[in-house]
């Protein structure tokens, strides 16, 4: 089963490489842009054919290893 | 809102304290002001524990240009050239996220130094984990090492030296102390003392999140199984913005635009406004609209309490605005006048064309409270170790387990993550006793060294006081270096705590006698206390950073051996102290006893005359006798050169345990040209110094006469194990 | 001879660079990023350090500045660009050197002390260096693991593109002695007409026997031959 | 209109990072994970009613900026 994992910084979280992209997106004359956030992304397989379990797993490696939980935000979907 | 019992102790205020408070106002505070006098008054910012005891510390000096008071410490170095440094905790955060805790605590240290007119030129560290086996100790190692360097390696600024250890007492909470050292020119060092009326009020730097709130508080706060909610409070850095304040500030600074300036640190606008209005004894207007938010609807009480980084407080001469904040402009940094100087010696905060908040500035700075807490003295252990009561052991397999534990071990794997070089003006990097750092483009240079002994300080904080000062005073003169003065982060439990005080009252006496005898002031430094977890205090741990001056740079001496056949010389008298030794704890876990006794007289005889024999270039290596004792010292000569070392069978104490492993202080192993003897012996004894020969150096085997030999190379092996098997 | 040292924000080994080309007689310039003209020079630098922060990919955002524009035109009309540590992977951001630097192997900043090869001595950076000669250079860096396609690594063997590799001090080119996980220990390259080089250690710290060693001063002297 | 954009490494490039984090994960004792790979996720506001338009622009971002084409692929959604 194959996981994605989106993990963002928390909403008052400083992002200060958001902010550096941004304006040089702005400085490349992308004026439409209105806001950008960085994060990161992980695409997990696990051999696990029961979806509760699979997902508590990818959860578990979210917690422990993969999130930074003081500062940061995850998301866990099926892709498939 | 109403102020309830419930607001008042979760910003840390106790019940008198909030009646203080409304007496100096003269009416209750509103939630905004009530915030604004927990910021202050809080441990961190007031001092209120350790004012009285911090006051007894020598500060003066013929080198002293600047004593404590100021964002860091100044001295004088000759010519127009003065060093400015200071050191700072970040305990508490970096236990909670070890990154960016670390990361912080180096950009905060940083600004003290920029502000005030210098540029940084080194920065160490003092990090403490708990024991190696407790499941917290590698994340925090690995996080906090990364951080540092993650802050300093992007700023530019090289980390050149520092001390990493480990014990169980930190298993809660870890120590991160952060120092930086930098040279400004005698005449163009900035204050952050405010001065006339009317002046601009600017604000530079990042813009203001709710990052950090209350961390000051947090950092006056012990640790209980809540302190998982108080995360929020965690602040990330931004090295990068720093990087350009600096450049910005120091550009600004090039001409005499500025009448004062000040970090935002810990309780950001509000200390910073408050320092530099009380120190002039005048008022501040703030005009909260104006900050620069990073985020929408943040209210006066979080701009106030916000502790974002990478900002500062100008007060600017008249008419240089445009000036100004062209430079800031150039550097892509908000730049904002938000207030001026007033003559009502208030703090005054406006939102939305009202007055939010008003507070005496007295009320906040000199009526904060002042605490004489209760200590009680340690008394002396008469318990000593017999030797024979112990389980026998080989010379060998002691040395083996000291040197491969994970307090001797070799810390190449953490600074190998720090850029050591950049800037090109390191001459000595880590891994000797102390670092060396050319000033930029002079042929003198100047050493530092931070050193603390907590097993020491625990036992007996009086003596603990003193050897610390004493090992950080030697570390700087093996290198050749003359001691000037030093910086101090007293990291220490719970003050409310009887024995805690006790212990920080001894250790600072401590440091206060040493530091006097050898003239060797304070002139910075930090105090944080309610270090610990649910009543279990960590052991006393203040951390000295001295700063000595080589006048003239010629081959920078170290702790390696440097060619075959020389001879080894101790110097200082070697009794066998064995309690409290690194020996008795890695081979017995014992911690009993008496930490060794510290002479200062031998101490200041046997350094300085060091000193003479090495401007008279007759040393060809030297390093001091420290945890270990003589044997661990003579193996980390051999480690960093590759070379061995033949040592005899002393002549007159018999009991090799004792000699190898004892830790005696005012000792230092110093390695000669055969053909110096006669020389260096005659200066030795003009000078009623005790010494003896203990052999030489040979090729390739660390020897005890009949006793051990081992390829030095193994050795290395030994030593280089840990980190890398960690 | 004229050099100009590039200054973007985050720099900071642009002092460093300027100090050593000085003491080699180099008449050398700052250029500040947002500076849309380049004085004349026969040798740019882009210097080391954390432009930007380093952040998105290091190098990236610095790779589209205003004065890059100048420094790609210079380079095409032959115009020597020497890029260290960041400056390397700046160049490769812009496209001037193909390939690009990944993380180190083990994810860890990395400065030591490291030996390289000179496998190139008969360029304009490096002819007063001989053939295989070892040095010993300081590295000090986070992505500075080199990789590219098979295409280009043929490429760069076959035109003898490749100026430095990481070796022990036997001259081994081993993974012991590979300190970052670079693609067959490449240290350094040069573009297929020779008049840029990218590598990530740092002669520039090395031109002082105080400080270091002097196994820097003849990449410098080579481009004044 | 709100994009989401994830980057990830190109296949045959080596992907140190993703390596050690699989490795931590086994070591944590995750023994089902099959694999992991590491990416970068942006999330892109536009000021643009038109989606192909929109699209466009986040590509060009894309392109120009915040992937380097030789090492990485891109995957752009729309959230809403
Ligand atoms: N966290 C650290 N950061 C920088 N240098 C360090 C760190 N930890 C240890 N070192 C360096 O490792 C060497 C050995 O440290 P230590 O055993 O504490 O030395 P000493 O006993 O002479 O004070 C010193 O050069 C010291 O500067
Ligand atoms: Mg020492």
């Amino acid at each position: 089963m194959k996981f994605s994992v989106t993990v963002t910084l928390k909403k008052d979280v400083l992002d200060p490489q958001g902010k550096v992209v941004e304006n040089t997106l702005v400085n490349m004359g992308m004026n439409n842009l209105k806001s950008i956030r960085q994060g990161k992304h992980f695409e997990i397989e696990v051999d696990e054919n029961d979806q509760k379990n699979a997902e508590k797993k990818v959860d578990e490696m979210c917690k422990k290893l993969l999130v930074n939980l003081i500062i940061e935000d995850y998301k866990i979907n099926k892709i498939s | 809102m109403k102020i309830t019992e419930q607001i008042i102790d979760k910003h840390g205020l106790k019940p008198e304290e909030y009646q203080s408070i409304k007496k100096l106002l003269k009416r209750e505070p509103n939630l905004l002001e009530l915030g604004i006098f927990s910021a202050m008054w809080n441990e961190h910012c007031s001092y209120k524990s350790s004012r009285i005891h911090l006051k007894k510390l020598p500060t003066k000096g013929k080198q002293v240009i600047q004593g404590p008071g100021e964002n860091a410490g100044v001295i004088d170095i000759g010519d127009d050239d003065a060093i400015v440094f200071k050191i700072e905790s970040h305990n508490h955060p970096s236990y909670i996220e070890p990154y960016q805790g670390a990361a912080t605590g180096v950009g905060g240290i940083l600004r003290d130094v920029f502000t005030m007119g210098a540029r940084p030129i080194a920065l160490l560290n003092s990090i403490h984990f708990g024991d190696p086996k407790h499941p917290k100790t590698k994340s925090l190692l690995n996080g906090v090492v990364s951080g540092i360097g993650g802050y300093g390696n992007c700023i530019g600024i090289p980390t050149v030296a520092g001390e990493t250890k480990f014990n169980e007492t930190y298993n809660e909470n870890i120590l991160v102390n952060a120092m930086a050292v930098g040279h400004a020119k005698k005449n163009k060092i900035f204050y952050s003392k405010a001065k006339g009326l009317n002046k601009s009020v600017v604000y530079v730097g990042s813009k203001t999140g709710r990052d950090g709130i209350h961390g000051a508080s947090m950092a006056s706060a012990e640790f209980d199984e809540n302190s998982e909610e108080k995360k929020p409070t965690v602040q990330v850095g931004d090295p990068f913005t720093e990087k350009l304040l600096m450049e910005a500030c120091l550009e600004l600074m090039k001409d005499n635009s500025i009448i004062s300036i000040q970090d935002m640190g810990a309780a950001g606008l509000t200390s910073s406004s408050v320092e530099m209005a009380s120190k002039g004894s005048l008022g501040l207007e703030l005009e909260l609209n104006k900050v620069p938010c990073r985020e929408d609807n943040m209210t006066p009480y979080e701009m106030m309490l916000s502790e974002s980084q990478e900002r500062m407080l100008i007060i600017l001469e008249d008419g240089k605005e445009k000036k100004a904040k062209k430079i800031f402009d150039k550097w892509d940094l908000d730049f904002v006048v938000i207030g001026k100087t007033t003559n009502t010696n208030k703090l005054t905060l406006k939102f939305n064309n009202k007055v939010v908040g008003e507070i005496p500035i007295e009320a906040l700075a000199s009526k904060a409270p002042i605490y004489s807490r209760k200590w009680i003295k340690k008394k002396p252990c008469k318990n000593t170790i017999e030797l024979k009561n112990l389980k026998k052991i080989k010379i060998e397999d002691a040395l083996i387990k000291i040197l491969s534990s994970p307090n001797h071990s070799n810390k190449t794997w953490v600074t190998n993550q720090y850029d050591q070089m950049v800037m090109c003006d390191t001459v000595q990097r880590s891994g000797s006793d102390a670092a060396i750092i050319r000033i930029h483009n002079k042929d003198k240079a100047i050493a530092v060294s931070v050193d603390s002994s907590a097993n020491y300080c625990k036992s007996y904080p009086l003596t603990g006081g003193k050897q610390i000062v004493c090992e950080n005073w030697r570390n700087l003169i093996t290198v050749g270096a003359k001691p000037l003065a030093i910086t101090n982060c007293l990291n220490f439990g719970n003050p409310e705590n009887q024995e805690v005080m006790g212990e920080f009252a001894e250790c600072l006496e401590g440091i206060k006698e040493a530091c006097e005898f050898l003239n060797y002031p304070v002139v910075s430094g930090n105090v944080s206390f309610y270090n610990g977890t649910n009543k279990k205090n960590i052991f006393p741990t203040p951390v000295i950073g001295g700063v000595g001056l080589i006048k003239k740079l010629s081959k920078p001496l170290n702790h390696s051996f440097k060619e075959t056949n020389s001879s080894l010389l101790l110097i200082g008298k070697t009794f066998g102290h064995l309690e409290q030794s690194c020996f008795l704890k890695e081979n017995y876990s014992i911690d009993e006893g008496m930490p060794p006794e510290i002479n200062l007289l031998n101490e200041k005889n046997n350094g300085e005359n060091l000193l003479k024999l090495i401007d008279k270039n007759l040393i060809l290596s030297s390093h001091d006798v420290s945890s270990g004792g003589l044997i661990t010292a003579l193996s980390e000569m051999s480690i960093s050169s590759g070379y061995g070392a033949k040592i005899l069978k002393p002549k007159k104490l018999t009991n090799l345990i004792k000699y190898l492993f004892g830790e005696d202080q005012a000792r230092y192993i110093i390695e000669i040209k055969k053909n110096n003897s006669t020389k260096v012996e005659k200066i030795l004894k003009d000078n009623d110094i005790y010494y003896e020969n203990i052999g030489y150096t040979q090729r390739d085997f660390f020897e005890i006469e009949s006793e051990l030999k081992i390829n030095v190379k193994d050795l290395f092996k030994i030593n280089n194990e840990w980190y890398n098997t960690y | 001879m004229k050099s100009s040292v590039i200054v973007f924000p985050g720099s900071n080994c642009d002092r460093d660079i300027a100090v050593a080309l000085e003491k080699m007689q180099f008449k050398n310039q700052m250029v500040w990023h947002k500076d849309t003209k380049l004085p004349k020079s026969d040798l740019i630098v882009i210097p080391g350090g954390f432009s930007y922060g380093d952040y998105l990919r290091s190098g990236a955002i610095a790779g589209k500045s205003l004065i890059i524009d100048e420094v790609i035109k210079a380079a095409n009309s032959g115009c020597l660009v020497l890029g260290i540590c960041n400056g390397f992977q700046i160049l490769t951001e812009t496209g001037l050197l193909k390939g690009t630097l990944l993380r180190n192997k083990n994810l860890k900043f990395i400065n030591k002390d490291v030996q390289i090869k000179t496998l190139n001595n008969e360029t304009k950076f490096t002819n007063k260096y001989k053939k295989d000669q070892i040095l010993k250079i300081n590295i000090a860096h986070n992505e500075g693991n080199f990789f590219t396609d098979t295409k280009h690594l043929d490429e760069l063997k076959k035109e003898n593109l490749i100026a430095f590799k990481y070796c022990d001090e036997n001259g081994n080119e081993n993974q012991e002695a590979n300190p970052n996980g670079s693609l067959e220990n490449i240290a350094g390259i040069l573009n297929a007409k020779k008049n840029i080089l990218g590598m990530m250690p740092h002669p520039e710290r090395m031109v002082d026997d105080i400080i270091s060693n002097e196994d820097g001063i003849n990449l410098f002297s080579s481009l004044l031959n």
